[in-house]
């Protein structure tokens, strides 16, 4: 296996290392543009609406004319924000999300993946510093509608990694294994087959943990338009708005891949390719993460806590006994 | 969270905010995201509609009327109109009735469905924004083809309505009416059941029933209280009283017997109209009014059962052509008086519950 | 529980269900004969009664006339102030010779305040349309108002709103 | 080469991260708003976490993000948030007595910093270097379960009283 930290560092290998960076940014660009143009039509769809439509054909061009928008506004920053915060908030934002995606196993042959052993943790423990990012935003705006999504997000956000850690705990008891390559080729040697059969509880904890974590309906309140106008990002304009809603749409698909990963079996499938069927199936987990958005309303935040604390972690925990007595006994 | 006492932060709702359906502020100190005070303030959207008023004849008050509370136009149309009438104890024709009636409570299901689209929407659920808007549009071009406008009416005059039914109208409100019975238990399914919706509202913005009469309150925030007021029953005008219907009357006061009662309210209108649009007379649609409608000097006050409560006209005439005074009982102002109570002591996310269900619109409100 | 997946299942439904977006500069809503837009002036049926800026009820409608020779009233000036016109009908509703009408014309949007000054050529030109005269305009209409009839005879539905 | 080392990602990583770690280490001492404090000690907090993994802990150095990175900072912040606002800067009092002192104080454990390490012979085993034969989650696994069963669970019970007492302590002015 290739070890980075043993190889001597020749300018081939770091061009080697910029390139892959590179192709993974723009790669994810792109999905990122084609999630808010799918999450715009099937919402559209879902209402009664027909969704963008007019820029490039069939308004595929849309999102590239928005982002493009964003890049070119300009860049205003409050004359009363903390200036130097104000500016690193996205950043802190934004690289975690795309640091993430570093061990997600696309494909049946691994080139972008980190092949981890504490791949999952990796996944977890990055994730929780983009909660820093939002903060510090809501924080530096110095607004109060964004200090109090700050405030919002950070309480929601932290209650809900811990029943987001339980919830694949049992994953990992299965699996015994914190790497996701792992992960995915016990899946296919598994009886159970995917472990979203023997793990549904865990899957269901996970899919309300992970949409508490992305911040999207019915738990958006750290940005409720309605009652905090736009949260931690009411003050930011242009490409660090742009930075945001990228941030946001990265951690949509880093999420779905997550759960691609874990429950539905990765990249396996029979006669597809592998980049196919984890590209229909992360889709799958997409779409339901729009479509649960189409239809609920926003939680109330005390009600949020409660729910996180008293009803998820308990049966996360529980699950985790379960898995236990399962394994035992198997 | 008693032990932690955080600072006090005023935070100015308004008057530009997603929520407050219009130029209303509402400046709120919070403790975290609890509501220590509350001070709405109003008079961004004022017009001065009531002393503009007493330089106007009675036929060209109404289309001010209009932009009173403008997602319910025509029943401020008939508030000011039968005012007059009542002054000048004038007879309406059978036809104009029917038409009023149909109108008014085509009207109120317009109205309500406004109210559950954006109640719902400031709670965080989009989709019945939308659903609640395509058919509030059907009322609407309803209303563009008998009066030629889609939301200042200018319908009513002064002893009838100004335009007869167009051919085929009847028709296509009965049609309408069928359909829309139809579509409102999909409200019950996308709303009703969602147990989040249901913990954002049931036990939320309790108001008593003394309360809710010791503020005046009248319409859905009154009868949500359990008290059955309900002015097309208590005092009727106008033809309600050969229709039958029930008046739906909620228990608890919260924010969930509100929206509850919007929603069969709307189903108790297109009940009216389904009943109004199969025995619409022939006749005429406006009754012998002379050109220029001169009330006789004296105080008049008429109160009708607008969509937000009592929508009363109290009229005080010196005898000319245009009123000496002329007040407007704005249900929405009423209302709104009891939200500082209600707003006390909750957090922000029960703001938007709250204000949403006491369902103020802001230009009845300022006048 | 049940109440959430009832709730999904109504939005899945929506799916498949015809979309009502109307494209709007391309498609137009077909406005009803009695629509209620900006107007359109005749002077040559006006008979400079003055009901019309009187009945106003925000006083938006200026107008001047002369005595020609033969002692008929001939308007001169008639300007309309899209400002502050609330488009209530209630000066069509007076005029005794239907010399203003109301358009189903809606767009009234803008750069400047003077462009919503309409005069009266702006008005009379609103009503001739591509017609190059009062006369063939009011055939126009004629002709049209027929097909509008045999249509509506024809399915006995008045056309124009759609819902 | 690079003073001896050979170059690889190792060293040049190794560098970074002390560079990292230096760098808001001086940040979180001179800043002087609370909140920019609070970001210099996340940089602080992930540079270890860097340096962690690249000594092969690489379970400890995720645990190190999560925890200290992720939660702990944003509690401070939190807390920040919830009790400050507005302008909360000290002015420092320059003092040359003061920074004499500090200079001084920095010599003298430098000094012996360097002393001790110098002094110390480390113990340095070819095989425990390699992180790569068994992942250290199992490793650590195996001695939190298998070898220190009790001392870990009776650490979880006194954990556990703690959390009870505190709740006990801070409800009881309801």
């Amino acid at each position: 296996m290739f070890s980075w930290q043993a190889t001597p560092l020749r300018p081939l290998t770091l061009l080697g290392m910029l390139i892959g960076v590179v192709v993974v940014l723009a790669l994810v660009l792109g999905i990122v543009t084609y999630l808010i143009y799918f999450e715009r039509k099937v919402i559209g769809w879902m209402q009664g609406r027909i969704g963008p439509n007019r820029v490039g054909p069939l308004g595929l061009l849309q999102s590239v004319a928005d982002v493009l928008k964003l890049l070119i506004k300009e860049d205003i920053i409050p004359a009363n924000a903390d200036r130097a915060l104000f500016l690193l908030a996205p950043v802190i934002a934004f690289v975690p999300s795309f640091m993430v995606l570093a061990v997600i196993p696309y494909t049946a042959s691994h080139i972008f993946t980190a092949n981890l052993n504490v791949g999952l943790l990796y996944y977890i423990a990055l994730s929780s510093l983009t909660i820093l990012g939002i903060v510090m935003a809501g924080w530096a705006s110095n607004n109060k509608y964004s200090l109090l999504g700050g405030m919002r997000s950070a309480a929601q956000m932290i209650s809900y990694e811990i029943p987001l850690g339980l919830s694949v705990l049992g994953v990992v008891m299965l699996a015994g294994s914190l790497n996701l390559v792992t992960i995915v080729q016990h899946q296919a040697t598994d009886r159970f087959g995917w472990y979203i059969i023997p793990q549904i509880i865990g899957f269901v904890v996970f899919m309300i943990a992970a949409l508490a974590e992305l911040n999207r309906t019915p738990f958006d309140l750290p940005e409720a338009e309605s009652e905090l106008v736009a949260g931690y990002f009411t003050e930011y304009s242009g490409f660090r708005f742009a930075f945001f809603m990228l941030s946001e749409y990265v951690y949509v698909f880093a999420i779905s891949a997550l759960a691609t990963t874990l429950f539905l079996g990765g990249w396996a499938g029979p006669f597809l390719p592998s980049w196919l069927w984890f590209a229909i199936k992360t889709s799958a987990i997409i779409f339901f993460l729009f479509w649960v958005r189409a239809t609920m309303p926003r939680m109330r935040g005390d009600q949020l806590m409660s729910f996180a604390w008293k009803v998820l972690i308990p049966v996360a925990l529980f699950n985790v006994v379960l898995t236990g007595a399962l394994s035992l006994i198997g | 969270m008693c032990a932690l006492r955080s600072e006090e932060m005023i935070l100015n709702v308004g008057p530009q905010h997603p929520s407050t359906h219009g130029v209303f502020r509402l400046v709120v100190t919070i403790d975290g995201e609890q509501i220590v005070d509350a001070d709405p303030v109003v008079g961004y959207l004022h017009r001065g509609t009531e002393k503009l008023a007493e330089d106007l004849q009675y036929v060209q008050i109404i289309p001010y009327t209009d932009r009173l509370d403008y997602v319910a136009s025509m029943l401020n149309n008939y508030a000011l109109c039968h005012t007059v009438e009542y002054a000048l104890d004038l007879e309406v024709p059978a036809r104009a009735e029917y038409l009023r009636i149909i109108v008014m409570e085509l009207q109120r299901v317009a109205s309500h469905l406004l109210f559950l689209g954006t109640y719902l929407l400031d709670l965080g659920a989009m989709s019945p924004f939308l659903y609640a808007f395509q058919e509030r549009e059907q009322i609407i071009m309803l209303f563009n083809e008998i009066c030629g406008a889609r939301l200042t009416y200018n319908y009513m005059r002064v002893g009838g309505v100004q335009w007869d039914a167009p051919p085929g109208w009847i028709e296509k409100v009965r049609d309408f009416t069928a359909q829309m019975q139809k579509k409102v238990p999909m409200y019950h399914q996308l709303v009703t059941g969602n147990e989040i919706f249901l913990n954002r509202v049931r036990g939320i913005g309790v108001i008593s029933q003394e309360d809710g009469i010791a503020y005046a309150m009248s319409g859905i925030n009154l009868r949500s209280t359990g008290f059955n007021w309900d002015l097309r029953k208590n005092r009727p005008y106008s033809i309600y009283d050969q229709f039958e219907w029930a008046v739906p009357v909620g228990k608890n006061g919260d924010c969930f017997d509100r929206y509850f009662i919007h929603l069969q309210e709307i189903e108790q209108s297109l009940n009216i109209v389904a009943q109004a649009v199969e025995r619409v007379p022939d006749g005429p649609i406006i009754g012998k009014v002379p050109k220029l409608v001169r009330v006789p000097a004296g105080e008049y006050y008429r109160g009708i059962e607008g969509a937000r409560g009592e929508l009363g006209v109290y009229l005080v005439s010196d005898g000319k052509d245009k009123p000496y005074r002329l007040k407007l009982r704005r249900p929405s102002f009423v209302n709104l008086q009891i939200l500082r109570k209600l707003l006390i002591g909750q957090s922000m996310a029960n703001l938007i519950a709250i204000l949403g269900a006491v369902d103020i619109v802001l230009g009845e409100v300022d006048a | 529980m049940f109440g959430i997946f009832k709730g999904l299942g109504v939005t899945f439904g929506q799916m498949t269900k015809k979309k009502v977006t109307l494209q709007y500069p391309d498609v137009r809503i077909n406005m009803p004969e009695r629509y209620r837009g900006i107007h359109q002036f005749i002077p040559e049926l006006c008979i400079v009664c003055n009901q019309c800026a009187r009945i106003c009820p925000t006083d938006c409608i200026s107008l001047s006339g002369t005595r020609n020779e033969d002692k008929k009233l001939r308007i001169d000036t008639y300007d309309i102030n899209f400002e502050i016109c609330i488009l209530c009908d209630l000066c069509v509703e007076v005029c005794p010779t239907e010399a203003i009408l109301m358009t189903p014309r809606f767009e009234l949007a803008s750069y400047t305040r003077d462009e919503l000054y309409k005069d009266m050529e702006w008005l009379y030109g609103n009503h001739l349309g591509e017609f190059g005269s009062h006369e063939q305009a009011m055939a126009a209409q004629a002709a049209r108002e027929a097909e509008h009839a045999a249509a509506a005879a024809a399915n006995g539905v008045e056309p124009g709103g759609d819902s | 080469m690079f003073f001896g080392m050979p170059l690889t990602g190792q060293t040049v990583s190794f560098f970074l991260l002390a560079l990292l770690i230096i760098a808001s280490g001086v940040m979180l001492m001179t800043l002087t708003k609370v909140m920019h404090m609070a970001v210099a000690l996340a940089g602080v907090f992930l540079g270890v976490a860097g340096i962690f993994i690249l000594l092969g802990a690489d379970f400890v150095g995720m645990a190190q993000i999560l925890v200290y990175a992720g939660a702990i900072t944003i509690l401070m912040v939190f807390a920040l948030m919830l009790t400050q606002k507005g302008d909360d800067t000290e002015s420092p009092e320059a003092s040359t007595g003061r920074s004499l002192l500090t200079l001084l104080g920095v010599v003298v454990f430098t000094g012996i910093m360097l002393l001790v390490l110098r002094g110390t012979t480390w113990p340095y085993s070819q095989s425990a270097v390699d992180p790569y034969t068994q992942p250290t989650v199992v490793l650590i696994a195996q001695s939190l379960y298998h070898t220190y069963t009790i001392p870990f669970e009776l650490l979880s019970l006194i954990l556990t009283a703690a959390l009870v007492g505190s709740v006990v302590i801070a409800r009881k002015e309801d």
